[in-house]
């Protein structure tokens, strides 16, 4: 392993995503919290663009930190209370959850032992395109029904949500 | 390595691009304004007050550099810096000349309308950390009209997508057509407003309605933070155009070199003074109004232009 | 009051839940307030649940303070009092005066008068359809509103040789006769406002968003208007039709011809729809004043500097702006009033904030405050 | 209506109330006692005087002179109603469950003249900071902030 | 302090005569040049504040617009009468302003409480006894030209200015300003 640009853009960024994740688990303030999700979410997207998957770090940062990251602050926002201090998470679980993560990350590494080895390093430049061509050709049918079901999810929530109103 | 200079360079410029767009922008907002409102604007420094900005700019800069005490200091201090880094990064992606394109990506479009979005993430952050009662309601109306306004930009630009075939700007404005122009007009209508209101700028400026938050989630930055906020409002005005320009009216497209660069400009510069015609003549709109004609005015238009574009496409 | 208040409190919902609201404090120095009004909003989300304006930041205690001037000092005083149309104060304290010590105002002095405070009301409305427009964000109306008001005070100007505090209207006419040709520059001017007026009808009335900030805001049904005293184009707005200059008619007003706007729905809207009509009404009372005055006596005979009115009192009130004001007047027979008493108009219409801003968003908070039209010289007098 | 049109119309519908009814300067006063003043008020505003236009106090050494001019729109005329409470004990009656136009005003009074209403909702200063001591329309106002104008008319 | 201050500290006793000079022509300049104006309207004067930066005078001309937050702005302009109950918000105004500061008086009542000063028990006589005036324009209420004096006025007095604490610098004057020398160095 040679030290040129992107490997040592690759070990920033991984440092820079378990620095950050590890923000997330161990810090307890929870806006903070939130903010160290968000620099992970980012660091992982710029891993993905480093390895060419353009797409998928675009989505990332499209879905993950302009959607689901914003809708957590936003939600954060109007739960906190500013005569009790600023929220604060307090889990009593820390040892199960440790070990929970911990299996995990174990699994996950014997899993891809085998996998890893495969990797090029880069992702073929018309990736959009075949994406889109097993999306729109082959497997439109299975992407139609995901999409269908996840509409029918979203008027369930809806209604369950709004149910008890008036 | 030379990469990594290219790209290090390339940052400082943009940074200054933004710099100089943002303080021409300001200037022509007020010279703009001005002229509507039977006034002359800035005339006293510099040939018609060109250099009025760079003035105030200096002073910004040489201004004490308030953290007030209620505030959650390492929070506060990043805000206005996650506000600015986005905007600036989405200018990589535009087209500026036929043919070069500072990042030609395949997926150009989209990171154009994925990366502006964590900018709300500052917005959100600046009214929470400033703990002020005013820039928390600003943060979340600013919050909640930029996520609503995403989908309807993100659909007017998929239109031109779909048209040209490719998600690279530089593709689809090579791929123009007189044309696209009329047949995608309602696109550019809406990527026109939902751009404004992304920005937060009149009619949409809600989230720093003057007249009724003060300064909304910027109320409590003062010197140098405050114009770093001021600043990614005016490269985003710049990017916006350039960026519409670019696909939505052929860009560069047609002239050679420098050429087309003073095209692509003129075309920008014609959507920004549109852009402060809007904000100088209209009233504000109220939330409830905003949310309203996000979803249900824009986001269906641009679903019409997606339907026309898909009828239109099996005849090319 | 302190500064200080506390931003969050909780309160009952209506279903008996308990929610938490948060306290924004607008004012004393806000944009939108029209001086240095406070309003105590309290909001549940972005809808306000209460809203308790604080008042008296402008005391500077006149009432008080006349109690030690003769009576032809106190006119500058009154000037201070309804910065944006100076004219009316003086005109109604200047009334309480001759009917407590029997003064009989020549014709001319009363058709100057009139003419005068038909401008004013002008300038005055400009100043609220203005701010109007600010409110809701357009702040190019303001500009050009402000550009007719400016004519006005040009006009006063070359009238009285002052801009803002007009000193004009005094105890048993007027201060002095007009400049030469002032009256053909009145004559020439009010085509061009009407014409202004009505661009500016179309700029800001005519526009959707406008229509729709304005539209069911700040509701005011007749009988409360009545009933909390409201006066001038707030009460009219809501269909109350009653203008002094109409119904209880003074001075010379018989004599012209004009209608009274009124409104039906007692919106925002409606008041701002209000005061834009009356514009043009006052243009038309001012074309047939000057068509009508004659040369004469600006200023009755024989009025000493220093009054001195029998003991009793008198209360007598205009049509201003805002509505009915109204001066009190005590004398006990020495060179200084007893008592002055300030009937002004916009305290009465602020008292409606509180009843008009529930169940409105904070952005409509501040379109009701800028409907009522206060002006906090004559709110805190 | 002028003045002897609302005299007559008075005294056909309420005769207790005629006697008390007097004419200074061309307008109509109506001086009651303070304990009937909420009814005369009431009377009053059934007649036709369906605005309270003006509600203050006048400071007259041994009394608080309290002054309500109504106005009615269907005559087109005003009236004043007075009455006088002690300086020692001042309370009077609020009118404002008559109108509530009366709520501010009686707000101000009790402000600048401390007169106490009995019934008003809200009873605070408006005006002045509610940490301000005394009343400052009083005629005995003392305050060492106030500079007397020198008399030289 | 801010940082432009620890900046001028350190020029100045380093030595760095030049560099300071410059710098401070620099800041002078922009400050003079972009008097951002918190319109502390209260009363009758604010009419005339509002119709200075409006189409007949245009302010913005002269680099000066009013902003609403005290946080952006240079200069607080006091138009109007300050009154008891007022007193302690302009004061939190004005602290919330960032360095450097200016205030001007604008008007009798804001200068001296005019009109009010004698029998009125609520009126602070003068802005000038809670906050430091740097321009007092007097009128009841001045006309808008002569805030646009002021704003010339004030101009002068910045250029005056060091960012190092506490020097001046020499200027020369249009008009003759009593108590200011056109030399040089240590403010007393």
């Amino acid at each position: 392993m040679s030290f040129d640009a992107p490997t040592i853009v690759q070990i920033i960024l991984g440092a820079i995503a378990l620095l950050s994740a590890m923000t997330v688990v161990l810090v307890r303030e929870i806006m903070r919290m939130a903010i160290g999700l968000g620099v992970f979410l980012l660091s992982v997207a710029g891993l993905f663009l480093l390895y060419g998957a353009s797409f998928l770090a675009t989505s990332e940062v499209f879905v993950y930190v302009g959607g689901v990251l914003v809708l957590m602050l936003f939600a954060i926002m109007l739960v906190q209370r500013s005569d009790s201090g600023r929220a604060v998470l307090v889990s009593r679980h820390d040892i199960g959850s440790a070990s929970v993560a911990l299996g995990l990350f174990v699994m996950l590494t014997v899993a891809l032992q085998g996998v890893s080895n495969r990797f090029t390093g880069s992702a073929p430049e018309s990736s959009m395109q075949e994406l889109s061509e097993v999306l729109m050709g082959g497997r439109l049918v299975q992407y139609e029904i995901a999409g269908l079901l996840l509409l029918v999810a979203l008027v369930a929530v809806i209604v369950i949500a709004g149910g008890d109103e008036r | 390595m030379t990469g990594f200079v290219g790209g290090a360079v390339y940052g400082l410029a943009g940074g200054l691009v933004i710099a100089v767009a943002a303080l021409f922008g300001v200037w022509w907002e007020r010279k703009v304004s001005a002229r509507i409102q039977m006034r002359l604007g800035p005339t006293e420094i510099g040939p018609a007050g060109l250099f009025q900005t760079l003035a105030d700019t200096i002073k910004l800069v040489l201004k004490e550099d308030i953290t007030p005490r209620q505030v959650d200091r390492p929070l506060f201090r990043m805000a206005p810096l996650l506000v600015f880094t986005p905007i600036a990064m989405s200018l990589v992606v535009i087209p500026f000349a036929g043919g070069w394109v500072p990042l030609n990506t395949s997926v150009g479009m989209l990171f154009f309308v994925a990366v502006p979005s964590v900018s709300v993430i500052g917005v959100l952050l600046a009214g929470f950390s400033s703990g002020n009662t005013y820039a928390t309601l600003g943060g979340l109306r600013g919050a909640a009209q930029m996520i609503s306004y995403e989908l309807p930009r993100t659909l007017s630009v998929l239109a031109m997508a779909l048209l040209a075939g490719s998600l690279a700007p530089l593709e689809v404005m090579n791929r123009y057509e007189w044309w696209w122009t009329p047949a995608t007009f309602i696109a550019l209508i809406v990527y026109f407003i939902s751009s404004i209101a992304e920005l937060n700028r009149g009619p949409f400026d809600i989230p720093e309605a003057e007249s009724e938050l003060v300064a909304g989630y910027f109320a409590d930055y003062s010197g140098i933070r405050w114009a770093i906020f001021m600043m990614s409002e005016y490269g985003g005005l710049v990017a916006a155009s350039f960026f519409g320009a670019a696909i939505f009216m052929g860009g560069a497209q047609g002239l050679p070199g420098v050429f087309g660069v003073l095209l692509i400009f003129a075309k920008a510069l014609v959507l920004i003074t549109l852009m402060m015609l809007v904000k100088w003549t209209f009233p504000r709109f109220r939330s409830d109004q905003l949310l309203t004609l996000a979803w249900k005015v824009l986001t269906p238009m641009a679903l019409v232009q997606l339907v026309i574009v898909g009828v239109i496409l099996p005849w090319l | 009051m302190t500064l200080d208040i506390k931003e969050r409190s909780w309160t009952t919902g209506s279903d008996g839940t308990p929610v938490e609201e948060l306290v924004v404090n607008v004012g004393p120095s806000h944009p939108s307030t029209h001086g240095v009004c406070r309003v105590i909003a309290h909001v549940d989300g972005e809808v306000v649940t209460k809203a308790e304006p604080v008042i008296g930041y402008l005391h500077r205690g006149i009432e008080k303070i006349v109690e030690n001037r003769t009576y032809l000092q106190i006119v500058p005083i009154t000037d201070r009092l309804d910065y944006v149309g100076s004219m009316y104060a003086n005109w109604a304290y200047c009334r309480s005066v001759e009917r407590l010590a029997g003064i009989r105002v020549p014709e001319r002095a009363e058709y100057l008068r009139v003419i005068t405070c038909e401008l004013q009301r002008i300038a005055s409305h400009m100043m609220s359809l203005g701010s109007t427009g600010a409110d809701t964000g357009a702040a190019t109306m303001f500009i050009y509103a402000f550009d007719v008001r400016e004519r006005i005070v040009e006009l006063f100007e070359e009238l009285c040789g002052s801009r803002l505090t007009y000193n004009y209207v005094r105890p048993g006419g007027v201060s002095m006769d007009v400049p030469e040709g002032w009256f053909d520059d009145i004559l020439s001017w009010t085509d061009a406002a009407r014409n202004s007026i009505s661009q500016m009808d179309r700029l800001f009335f005519g526009n959707f968003i406008a229509r729709g900030r304005l539209k069911g805001i700040g509701v005011l049904s007749a009988k409360d208007a009545v009933g909390w005293g409201a006066s001038g184009p707030v009460a009219r707005g809501s269909g109350v039709n009653w203008d002094l200059r109409k119904h209880d008619t003074y001075s010379v007003y018989p004599r012209f011809d004009f209608d009274v706007p009124v409104g039906s729905n007692g919106d925002a809207y409606d008041r701002a729809r209000c005061r834009l009509f009356e514009c043009y009404e006052s243009l038309r009372i001012v074309e047939q004043a000057i068509e009508q005055i004659e040369p004469g006596p600006f200023k009755a005979d024989g009025i000493p500097r220093l009054l001195a009115p029998r003991p009793g009192d008198a209360y007598d009130h205009i049509e201003s702006a805002r509505g009915s004001l109204g001066i009190y007047l005590v004398s006990d027979g020495s060179p200084r009033p007893y008592r002055m008493k300030v009937r002004s108009p916009a305290f009465c219409n602020l008292a409606l904030l509180p009843l008009l801003a529930e169940g409105h968003t904070l952005s409509d908070l501040v379109i009701v405050l800028g409907s009522l039209d206060p002006v906090f010289g004559e709110v805190d007098r | 209506m002028n003045i002897n049109e609302l005299r007559e119309h008075l005294c056909g519908q309420y005769p207790d109330l005629c006697p008390l009814f007097s004419i200074e300067f061309g307008d109509g006063v109506l001086v009651v006692g303070c304990d009937k003043l909420h009814a005369a008020a009431s009377d009053l505003k059934d007649l036709g005087f369906d605005r309270l236009g003006m509600l203050t106090a006048v400071d007259r050494d041994e009394t608080f002179e309290m002054v309500y001019r109504l106005t009615s729109r269907s005559m087109s005329a005003g009236i004043f109603l007075k009455c006088h409470v002690p300086r020692e004990n001042p309370i009077t009656h609020s009118l404002n469950s008559l109108w509530p136009a009366a709520n501010w005003q009686e707000r101000e009074v009790y402000d600048l003249f401390g007169i106490v209403f009995k019934g008003h909702p809200d009873l605070r200063r408006i005006l002045l900071p509610p940490e301000w001591v005394g009343h400052p329309l009083r005629k005995d106002y003392e305050d060492d902030r106030m500079v007397r104008r020198p008399d030289y008319i | 302090m801010a940082l432009v201050d620890k900046l001028g500290a350190a020029l100045d006793s380093s030595g760095g005569g030049i560099i300071l000079t410059s710098v401070d022509s620099l800041a002078d300049w922009a400050r003079g040049k972009s008097l951002w104006s918190m319109p502390m309207g209260t009363a009758c004067c604010a009419m005339e504040l509002i119709a200075a930066s409006f189409s007949k005078f245009d302010f913005d001309r002269h680099g000066t617009f009013p902003r609403p937050d005290p946080r952006h702005v240079d200069v607080m302009i006091v138009a109007g009468t300050i009154t008891r109950k007022m007193a302690p918000a302009v004061q939190r105004l004005y602290e919330q302003m960032a360095d450097p500061k200016w205030v001007i008086a604008m008007g009798n009542c804001a200068v001296s409480g005019g009109i009010f000063y004698y029998d009125s028990y609520s009126v602070v006589r003068g802005v000038d006894e809670l906050l430091p005036v740097d321009v007092y324009i007097a009128g009841c209420p001045p006309r808008p030209e002569s805030m646009q004096d002021a704003v010339f006025q004030l101009r002068e007095k910045i250029a005056t200015e060091s960012i190092a604490p506490g020097k001046t610098r020499p200027h020369e004057f249009l008009l003759p300003v009593p108590g200011a020398s056109s030399g040089g160095g240590e403010a007393e």
